[in-house]
């Protein structure tokens, strides 16, 4: 319980303090977003009565604070760009990171894992190197240009993957898979290419240890050593480096986003900066605050799940 | 194992969220891309994608001013008059018009079977409503400028609609196109944004921030044999290249194709080069020296390569030009004032001299990032100063930075933008450069030229009013009042199956004759 | 794995009661750059049913790896057995697949290690580590290997083994892990115990607790036990017949008592003199000058030389061979070469 | 015995340690590794401490040396309270203490030749010229064993035992007064550990070294020290010469310790005192004398009231209610001997 509630503090600690250097980056940022969004043809009359009209005119700090006691309300405000309520606008694009991200953590998983077992298992031979060598590669690769090439060579084949935009699940779960696989591998490839790495290193050190040497002079086959024992071992290191991954990926659906014309909350970061939007850009970096603490809490709770020893000390 | 079971648990969990997550995201959006080209068989298609570059500013279109909204949004609406391809004007809701003697009152006949999207006929008392909400006679929130001069407006009947102006303007006209002042219901008030209603041949679905903007026929618009569409998707897509494998996979109808990229889509889709009306042009603070002399600013444009820049930032689609002035604009521009100041290095640097600078100096030219377009226009343009002496340090600002500080503050010293097309050649003119026009961020100060413009508000003539355009025209030219360089073409690239895309000499994306042909 | 080479010569004493056979065991690492260290080199030797046999040396004398070669865990690569015969009850060992040796492990043959804090599996439950055996080996269904799990932990010493299967390894100290490696090596009613240095890491009371645990296991079991330590006083107590390893070769066998006070080869005599014994008083411990040879260059002849008070020429040029001096006492030693030939065929 | 000279005196010495694992909670769970200690230590002799894991000894040897800061009690050596010294004036004596850790290898910079190693303290300290430096530090090394030749080598081109010497030889260059060895032989090889003991005996001859000596190894404290005390739990439950100690142990728990060690003894077989379960642990000792829970002659007042250390014999005191059983019925004169714990 004390544990939870030192974590709900650090949440609110940390958001507060990600808000506060956001107003401190647009406090310096010259800009008008009224401006911004209606171009250099817009009639001075409008721009008047535009800026009047959404409190604009008044000095920053005064907006901030504003913000902050809807935030206490619960109101995260009115986006500037959009004149949509903030939350609505974010609300109305989670699922679409949140399934971009969950996909490619999925995907980061399913290959990454079972390629270190893969690797581990044959240390130092061939397809060891071979795959070590990828590594250099998939570190090198920028994922803009990754997406480019996934769309030419998958996209422009295989009507089932979509090259831009989204597809709700609802509508179609087939369309949603096909808008979603190119970007989240986008994401993926260069993560699981550095990750199963750590997962080959994770296991080779488990299988060091003691307590393997134990197992087998049980009498227990190699798979049982290591799908069983060396595996859930190994999980607790892993999925520090997965917690760690979350984060890179929610930064990954940045650009991806871009790339794919997703609508997502990282697309709509971009633009929110770009427009100067103040409270869309508080509200989204309340959000990705959010969301990486809350996924560091879940890794703990992930961890005691898998470790007695810190489940029952 | 208990240990199974607690991962079971986790797993159900996850998945569990996953779906309630995507069961939110529900209700509407678009179909998947399920009618790419060869899977229908017979039936022809009605829907559209187009890829547009970004969200409309607003959708109420009293709001809204980027070019790029109106380039959807007049889908939805109409003024009293329409714009033609041509840059003229046709009746729209006004079936037509007279102009009384003094050219001070005008008086509108309304087409009787207009109705409004959600049903209701447009009433007089609309277009009353329409024009005090812009005007802020109510709500003290007055939302275009174009309106101070209207002295009354009365509705005799419920078919006339009367306008009287305090003093003559033959450019008042151009203000009742559905580009300044559409005609939307007074019943919709105050969601206009959120629910637009117009009269246009489509209406209003749904508006997903940052996805698309969805629109539908509409069945009872009173030129019944358009459109021909029954659903428009603008897609939004600012990634040029994003884009255009997104046209080639099949997922967009029509797009916008970046010059250079033209061979590629050029053999599989039909291309259409849209004169667009908008003047690439580098201009200059002329309040401030060096530029506040005219012989500096001639041996600037003496010195700049139109050609170079056409072939290297627009591979060639582009037409010279000499003033703001396009020939879009049919009979209102003046042909041949791109010659003069054909490329000249002598020449500049005897001006330069003149004007006391036979060594060059030192300059800063600032561009926005918004768009690769000005930071190409800007490289060129440095190499070419060089020759001359003018050193030119490139500065590239983001274009919220830009609009500030250039635009709106006039701190700067030169820099690099494209002037956007309007139907009328008034505005094409006034705007950004008379004395008396707010937005004149080059500080141009010239006489002549606001008496020009002046005289041409009271011209009737329509000939006379061309010979003044003309004249102001000349005026930019001799003053170069800013390097005008050239009218980019914006190339379409569209399924080729696609008939009836009109063009206009400004940002209009017409899709009410457009239909596919098989 | 492939297969080393057999000895195919018949084993000497093929007696009745023999449990396992050692013959002529030869391991080597290869630790890279043409390195190869020859850990176990041409070790033979035998346990009866129901013996304790120590097998004692520093470390670096190749008795872990001796241990390890037996259940065939040594690890490969860079460990390989390249000579050499095991025979557990006449079958051999090392020509056996890798399945077949899984029913070996375990079941056969259980092994208890040095470090109990490491050696059990964190994330699981004593109860599924002691229970795995079961499964594995008398195909127990889980109720009843958990039942028959309980019966174990309370053989060895646990009053409240109910809660003990459902805890984890950290919540128990040292010495109750080790209890609880007891209880899986001997879950299946192994024929030999391989016990690595089981009490090395533990507090003395503990220890003694633990060693008298090992031989009531073995004689409920009617097992045989292969120690392996570096403690003579544990040695003293618990064997009935003495290995000594030194340089990854059998220096010296023999029966307890006699390598106590009939001690022969000069290094498990100077092994004897450098530990300070509790019972004696002595100014001064004799010690064993220098260290042991590196197990990747070791010297032509014999392998003690450099530090032995008796090294005559002849240990320079040529390592003695493992002779049979007094019934039951082999020695690997130069100096008894001439009184060897009574025993030695 | 009086009148040999006190080198250190430890009084009441204890050291408890926050217990991390229970959060908000008070005292009560505090780790009392050392709980109340007191003991003299004499010029030029060994005193050795015996214990299992976790009986506190280490740390002990660590507080005595202010490596840890003690939480209660005197640490006074040479007559100066160190808890009372400045810290400038705590350095000087801190060098008079030095220590030998069970594992060489940690407490030398594996990036310093040995000769920079054993030189290190020589070049702070001393105003030699190099010449000189390079001497003294050539005959510490020599005097530990080793040879010219490993001045210019590395830690880890040394074995475990040398190791062990380059540590004392460190130690030694510092002409330390008192040694404290925590382990220094319970991770070498039984041939290599019987040359450190003679080492370190050798040099305790030679430069008058006093050695408290850890361990956890009864042989080894027996052989090398001269006096030997017991810790349980984190106390002292007997100290006194080696000669009672080994021979006539009075601690039920001295005497079950003694009986455990497995000897090479074919003629005589000992009788086996077999202690049950394991020691409890020190977040939570047992309340009254720490060790009845697994005393064989333990009763109710053991569980109650906990002993002191009271002397039975010449220097030799325990702490069991079975010997003091007639000194309750006189209070004052079990608070005087209390008063004066150590010979």
């Amino acid at each position: 319980m004390a544990y939870i509630i030192r974590r709900i503090i650090l949440l609110i600690v940390t958001m507060a303090l990600v808000s506060l250097i956001t107003f401190a980056v647009f406090q310096v940022m010259p800009g008008d977003p009224i401006r911004i969004m209606l171009g250099p043809d817009a009639d001075e009359v409008q721009i008047e009565t535009l800026t009047k009209k959404l409190g604009l005119d008044q000095p920053l700090h005064i907006q901030y604070f504003d913000w902050v006691g809807g935030l206490l309300t619960g109101d995260l405000g009115q986006s500037i760009r959009f004149s949509k309520p903030v939350s609505e606008l974010v609300i109305d694009r989670l699922p679409v990171t949140i399934s971009l991200t969950i996909m490619t953590l999925t995907l980061v998983v399913l290959v990454a894992i079972p390629l270190g077992i893969f690797v581990a298992k044959r240390k130092n031979k061939l397809s060891d190197v071979v795959f070590s060598s990828v590594t250099q590669l998939g570190m090198a690769i920028p994922s803009f240009w990754l997406g480019m090439l996934l769309i030419l060579y998958l996209g422009m084949n295989f009507s089932f993957f979509s090259v831009s935009g989204y597809v709700p699940w609802s509508t179609s779960i087939v369309g949603a898979l096909g808008a979603l696989l190119l970007p989240a591998m986008t994401i993926a490839i260069p993560q699981i290419a550095v990750k199963f790495r750590y997962v080959r290193n994770a296991i080779l050190e488990q299988l060091q240890l003691d307590y393997v040497r134990t197992v087998r002079s049980k009498g227990i086959t190699e798979k049982f050593v290591m799908y069983k024992h060396v595996l859930r071992n190994s999980m607790i290191p892993i999925l520090t480096i997965f917690g760690l991954i979350t984060a890179e990926v929610v930064a990954g659906t940045i650009i991806v986003e871009q790339v794919f014309a997703l609508p997502g909350i990282g697309q709509l970061l971009i633009t929110s900066i770009s427009y100067r939007d103040f409270p869309l850009v508080q509200g989204i970096v309340i959000y990705i605050t959010f969301v990486v603490v809350f996924i560091n809490f879940l890794v703990d709770i992930l961890y005691s799940i898998l470790d007695p020893r810190i489940r029952l000390s | 194992m208990k240990k199974n079971k607690r991962w079971f648990m986790f797993i159900s969990l996850m998945l569990v969220c996953v779906l309630l997550i995507s069961a939110c995201s529900g209700e509407d959006g678009a179909t998947p891309s399920t009618d790419a080209p060869g899977e229908d068989v017979k039936e022809v298609r009605d829907e559209i994608k187009v890829r547009i570059n970004s969200d409309p500013d607003f959708l109420d279109p009293h709001l809204a001013t980027a070019s790029i909204s109106f380039q959807m949004i007049l889908n939805m609406f109409e003024g009293l008059l329409s714009p033609n391809t041509d840059g003229s004007l046709k009746p729209a809701i006004a079936e037509s018009f007279e102009l009384s003697d003094d050219g001070l009152t005008y008086t509108f006949n309304i087409r009787d079977n207009v109705t409004f999207h959600n049903g209701e006929p447009v009433t007089v008392e609309d277009i009353q409503y329409t024009f005090e909400r812009l005007m802020g006679t109510n709500s003290g929130e007055p939302l275009s400028s174009n309106f101070d001069k209207v002295a009354s407006m009365e509705a005799p009947d419920a078919d006339t609609f009367v306008i009287t102006l305090t003093e003559p303007n033959t450019n008042f006209l151009y203000s009742l196109t559905a580009l300044e002042a559409a005609i939307v219901p007074a019943s919709n008030d105050d969601q206009h944004n959120d629910n637009p209603i117009g009269t246009g041949p489509f209406k209003f679905v749904s508006y997903s921030p940052g996805v698309d903007l969805v629109l539908e026929k509409n069945e009872d618009y009173w030129n019944a044999e358009l459109p021909h569409l029954n659903k428009v998707t603008f897609a939004f897509q600012s990634d040029d290249q994003s884009a255009l494998m997104a046209l080639q996979a099949g997922e967009y109808d029509l797009t916008s194709v970046p010059a250079h990229r033209i061979p590629e889509v050029e053999n599989d889709f039909k291309l259409e080069y849209q004169q667009n009306n908008s003047s690439l042009i580098i201009t200059f603070n002329e309040e401030n020296k060096p530029f506040d002399d005219v012989k500096v600013r001639q041996a600037v444009n003496f010195a700049l390569s139109k050609s170079d820049i056409i072939d290297s930032v627009y591979s060639g689609y582009a037409t010279e030009l000499g003033s703001n002035m396009s020939p879009a604009m049919g009979k209102f521009y003046l042909e041949g004032l791109q010659d003069t100041y054909v490329n000249d290095i002598e020449k500049a640097k005897e001006l330069l001299a003149e004007a006391g600078y036979p060594d060059g100096f030192k300059t800063k030219l600032t561009v926005s990032s918004h768009n690769v377009m000005y930071t190409n226009v800007a490289q060129v343009a440095a190499e070419n100063l060089k020759q001359i002496g003018i050193d030119v340090e490139i500065d590239v600002v983001e274009w919220g930075i830009w609009l500030d500080r250039v635009y709106r503050g006039r701190d700067y010293e030169m820099t690099a933008i494209d002037l956007t097309g309007r139907p009328s050649a008034y505005d094409i003119l006034n705007d950004y450069i008379s004395t008396n026009d707010a937005e004149n961020f080059f500080r141009f100060n010239n006489a002549e030229f606001d008496q020009v413009m002046a005289d041409v508000l009271l011209e009737p003539d329509v000939e006379k009013q061309v010979a003044l355009y003309q004249r102001a025209q000349e005026i930019l030219a001799e003053e170069a009042a800013a390097v005008y360089i050239a009218d980019y073409q914006v190339v379409w690239a569209m399924d080729s199956a696609l008939e009836g895309f009109n063009m206009y000499p400004f940002f209009f994306l017409d899709m009410s004759e457009l239909r596919f042909t098989e | 794995m492939q297969s080393p080479q057999v000895n195919k010569e018949p084993s000497t004493k093929a007696l009745e009661d023999q449990l396992l056979e050692v013959n002529g065991l030869k391991t080597n690492f290869y630790i890279g750059k043409g390195k190869v260290v020859q850990a176990v080199d041409d070790v033979s030797f035998s346990i009866r049913k129901g013996e304790t046999v120590a097998l004692v040396g520093e470390s670096g004398s190749g008795k872990s790896i001796t241990s390890l070669s037996i259940i065939r865990l040594i690890p490969s690569p860079p460990g390989k057995i390249v000579e050499g015969s095991i025979r557990l009850e006449g079958k051999e060992l090392l020509t056996l697949s890798e399945d077949e040796m899984c029913k070996v492990r375990g079941n056969d043959i259980g092994m208890i290690f040095q470090e109990p804090m490491t050696s059990l599996d964190p994330v699981f439950t004593i109860g599924n580590q002691i229970a795995e055996s079961l499964m594995k080996h008398k195909k127990l269904k889980k109720s009843a290997a958990y039942k028959e799990a309980i019966e174990l932990l309370k053989i060895v010493g646990f009053a409240r083994a109910e809660e003990v299967i459902k805890e984890y390894p950290h919540q128990l100290s040292g010495g109750m892990r080790q209890r609880v490696m007891i209880a899986i090596a001997m879950s299946c009613n192994p024929k030999l115990l391989i016990a690595d240095e089981p009490t090395t890491a533990l507090d003395v009371t503990v220890q003694a607790q633990i060693l008298n645990l090992m031989v009531e296991m073995k004689d409920k079991f009617q097992s045989s036990i292969l120690l392996i330590t570096h403690d003579m006083g544990v040695v003293a107590e618990v064997a009935d017949r003495v290995l000594v390893m030194y340089g990854g070769q059998i220096v010296e066998e023999a029966p307890v008592r006699d390598l106590f006070i009939d001690t022969m080869h000069p290094y498990t005599t100077a092994l004897l003199k450098s530990i300070p014994n509790i019972d004696v008083d002595l100014k001064r411990l004799d010690s064993i000058l220098g260290t042991a040879p590196p197990a990747h260059d070791f010297p032509r002849g014999c392998r003690f030389a450099a530090r032995c008070k008796h090294v005559m020429e002849k240990c320079l040029e040529e390592n003695p061979t493992l002779v049979e001096i007094k019934p039951n006492h082999k020695v690997r030693c130069h100096l008894y070469e001439h009184q060897g030939g009574l025993y030695s065929e | 015995m009086n009148e040999r000279d006190k080198l250190l005196e430890i009084k009441n010495l204890k050291k408890y340690f926050p217990n991390k694992a229970v959060p908000f909670k008070s005292k009560a769970s505090q780790v009392k590794a050392v709980d109340g200690v007191s003991f003299d230590v004499f010029k030029g002799e060994t005193l050795g401490i015996v214990g299992e894991s976790g009986s506190g000894k280490s740390t002990l040897g660590r507080t005595i040396l202010r490596l840890l800061d003690p939480t209660d009690g005197e640490i006074i050596f040479e007559g100066n309270n160190l808890e009372k010294l400045s810290n400038r004036q705590l350095h000087r004596y801190r060098k008079h203490m030095q220590m030998v850790f069970q594992d060489p290898f940690a407490s030398l910079n594996p990036r310093m030749r040995v000769k920079d190693l054993v030189g290190e303290p020589l070049a702070l300290q001393k105003t030699l010229s190099k010449a000189e430096q390079a001497k003294q530090v050539l005959d510490i090394v020599e005097k530990v064993g080793l040879t010219k030749g490993s001045l210019s080598k590395f830690p880890h081109e040394f074995s475990g035992g040398q190791r062990q010497r380059i540590g004392i030889a460190r130690v030694l260059s510092m002409n330390p007064k008192l040694i404290i060895a925590d382990e220094p032989v319970s991770a070498l090889d039984v041939s290599v550990q019987s040359q450190v003991l003679n080492l370190m005996m050798d040099l305790q001859d030679e430069f008058k070294l006093t050695y408290l000596f850890i361990s956890h190894d009864l042989s080894v404290v027996k052989h090398i020290s001269d006096r030997v005390g017991v810790m349980y739990l984190g106390r002292i439950v007997e100290i006194g010469p080696k000669s009672n100690i080994y021979v006539n142990p009075l601690h039920p728990y001295t005497q079950a310790l003694l009986s455990s060690i497995p000897v090479a003894n074919f003629d005589v077989k000992k009788e086996k005192i077999q202690l049950e379960g394991e020691p409890p642990s020190t977040s939570n000792p047992p309340p009254g004398c720490t060790f009845h829970t697994r005393c064989p002659h333990a009763f109710d007042r053991c569980k109650i009231e906990r002993p002191e250390l009271v002397e039975q014999s010449t220097g030799q005191y325990v702490a069991c209610h079975l010997y003091n059983a007639e000194t309750t019925n006189d209070e004052s004169s079990k608070n005087d001997k209390n008063s004066i714990l150590v010979v």
